[in-house]
């Protein structure tokens, strides 16, 4: 693995470790959601960067399926969680 | 090192520096309407230079293709997917920063 | 040396799952939870098992997490346990913790597990790649059971699903934003699931990656009402769901009549018949993993 | 310390901690949630233990089983999941849920 792809690797997973703390400060649910987003996007792009080493360039197809499923569970979200308020009060 | 890999080098580097954005604008903006805002932009963009970067490195025609539909998935499934999380927090009544909330007098 | 990234991903995960189990609030698990499959779908990866990161990628991202939505609603006022049984059970969780990992890194080092055996025998299966070539021929009657298990489970979510039907989902009207996306991106997703099945026995894909990014297609046209509800009294419905194991208890049964052993693929033969075999468990996976959710308000029975 | 074995350490560490959550939390969410992050260690373990061989491609059999046994799990999850709105339905629980309505 060359090293200038190892360091975005890893530079780009503590973006998402460190986004975690949005999940644990909230306050709304829609901004958990968002949390989800990022991993999505970041995720799909550690998985790009894993796949251009040579012999694993299966990786690109898993990031393929995250682009094109990450949607579900926003639209799961705002068909099925009611938001009506009970964030807001917190 | 050859032009080739110091352009790739550059704009994976310049990716990473945007996601480092979209997650200091996660961090530090006031309300989710601006988060939002701030993550989805930066994030996409940081993703569009690291997948021009790949593409450049490796000179392959089939993975520039593979990479590009990614990509582009990307970008319409989070575009909408961001518009979707705005309308539920703004009917559900999350109020912009500075702002009361939607639907009451302010 | 460990890489840092092997070092971030094996100390995040269980970081991630005991706030995941720790928080206050649902909802908060319920999204730490699919950030969890995510950097197990990236813990796969670096464990060179692309076959497993993709299944994670479509079941984690897609179905896992809409299922927890749907059921959010019935959730239950938390309990918080007292203390000091908090520190009794973490204590024996370390205790047990221990002990297993000094069993793990007791095992021997380098072993090459049954990786060889497969590879040496490839040629006979049919196929090249070796996931692939252990689910559906060297070790297919468990995969074939698998199966049976999927086919059970789904069957007993819509039995107890039948007294509760009008309490499945009740979805909020679907904005025209959701129908463009479902619109673009269910086609883009039957694409993408063939090209998997296709490629399955190449390279890393298959039925049950396959199967999931249908099944992810299909709860996106449910939660839109852009499809009925999945109910066994459909044909198509019927059809789909036992295709698969129907056609693999044939392939297994045919050769003993012939003097074969079961689940014998004719010299040959193999490469097509676990292609034609994966197609058909691809709709039949998909069809149990789209009944797993709720399906809503019956629609009216419509006859002939 | 070679890379599979972290993550056969993280693979037990998962299991330790969804069997404590298992059995500390009396919401059957939570135990749901608890269950599946058991199920992941064992599948982080399995997976590790492939890798074991310094190169060459991992072994193939715990792929196989892992692979199916995601999918096994997500049925369990789903007939649990089941059960549990069905027995919101039959309790038609207090006013913490009406509030939500």
């Amino acid at each position: 693995m060359n090293e200038l792809h190892a360091g975005l690797a890893v530079f780009l997973l503590l973006n998402v470790l460190v986004g975690l703390v949005r999940v644990a400060r909230g306050p709304t649910f829609a901004d958990r959601m968002l949390v989800a987003q990022l991993f999505g996007t970041t995720g799909v792009t550690v998985l790009l960067v894993l796949g251009a080493d040579p012999g694993r360039s299966a990786l690109r197809d898993v990031a393929l399926v995250f682009a094109m499923l990450a949607a579900i569970a926003v639209v799961a979200f705002v068909q099925l969680v009611p938001m009506g308020g009970q964030d807001r009060d917190r | 090192m050859t032009p080739r890999t110091v352009i790739s080098a550059a704009l994976l580097i310049l990716g990473g520096a945007f996601f480092l954005a979209g997650t200091l604008g996660l961090l530090r903006f006031p309300d989710v309407y601006s988060r939002l805002h701030a993550l989805t932009k930066a994030d996409n963009l940081g993703l569009g230079f690291v997948a021009v970067g790949l593409s450049i490195e490796a000179a392959s025609f089939a993975l520039s293709v593979k990479v590009f539909i990614v990509w582009a998935s990307v970008v319409l499934a989070s575009g909408i997917s961001s518009q979707l999380i705005a309308g539920a927090a703004f009917r559900a009544g999350v109020a912009p920063a500075g702002k009361a909330p939607p639907g009451e007098a302010p | 040396m460990i890489p840092p990234i092997d070092l971030l991903l094996a100390t995040a995960l269980p970081l991630i799952a005991w706030r995941v189990l720790a928080t206050d609030e649902l909802p908060t698990s319920v999204v730490l939870f699919i950030a969890f499959g995510l950097l197990s779908a990236l813990a796969w990866a670096r464990l060179d098992a692309p076959d497993v990161a993709l299944v994670e990628a479509a079941v984690g991202t897609g179905l896992t997490g809409a299922l927890l939505m749907s059921s959010l609603r019935s959730m239950e006022r938390p309990r918080p346990p007292s203390p000091w049984r908090a520190r009794a059970i973490a204590l024996v969780a370390a205790a047990i913790a221990v002990a297993l990992a000094s069993v793990v890194a007791l095992l021997p080092r380098g072993a090459l597990g049954l990786g060889p055996a497969v590879l040496a025998r490839s040629e006979e299966s049919g196929v090249a790649q070796p996931v692939t070539a252990v689910l559906m021929n060297f070790r297919g009657h468990d995969t074939h059971l698998e199966m049976l298990v999927l086919l059970a489970a789904s069957i007993g979510v819509l039995s107890i699903q039948h007294g509760t039907a009008s309490h499945g989902v009740d979805t909020a009207p679907t904005s025209s934003v959701v129908m463009m996306l479902v619109e673009l991106i269910v086609p883009a997703l039957v694409v993408l699931a063939g090209y998997l099945v296709w490629r399955g026995s190449r390279a890393p894909g298959g039925a049950f990656q396959a199967g999931a990014i249908l099944a992810g297609g299909a709860v996106l046209l449910l939660l839109t009402r852009r499809m009925a509800p999945l109910s066994l009294e459909r044909q198509m419905v019927r059809m789909f769901l036992f295709a698969g194991p129907v056609l693999f208890f044939l392939v297994a049964a045919v050769p003993l009549g012939f003097g074969g052993d079961m689940l014998e693929y004719p010299r040959g033969w193999g490469g097509s018949l676990i292609l034609g075999l994966e197609s058909a468990l691809t709709l039949s996976i998909a069809t149990i993993l789209t009944m797993f959710f709720p399906q809503g308000a019956p629609a009216p029975r419509r006859r002939g | 310390m070679p890379p599979w074995l972290a993550y056969a350490a993280s693979g037990v560490s998962l299991f330790a901690v969804g069997m404590s959550a298992l059995v500390l939390h009396g919401e059957v969410m939570r135990k749901i949630l608890a269950a599946n992050v058991s199920a992941s260690g064992v599948f982080l373990v399995l997976v590790a233990l492939a890798r074991r061989a310094p190169k060459g491609p991992p072994d193939p059999v715990p792929h196989a089983l892992v692979l199916t046994g995601i999918v096994v799990s997500v049925s369990a999850t789903a007939l649990a999941l089941a059960l549990v709105r069905q027995l919101r339905h039959g309790a038609q629980l207090g006013p913490s849920d009406e509030r939500r309505r």
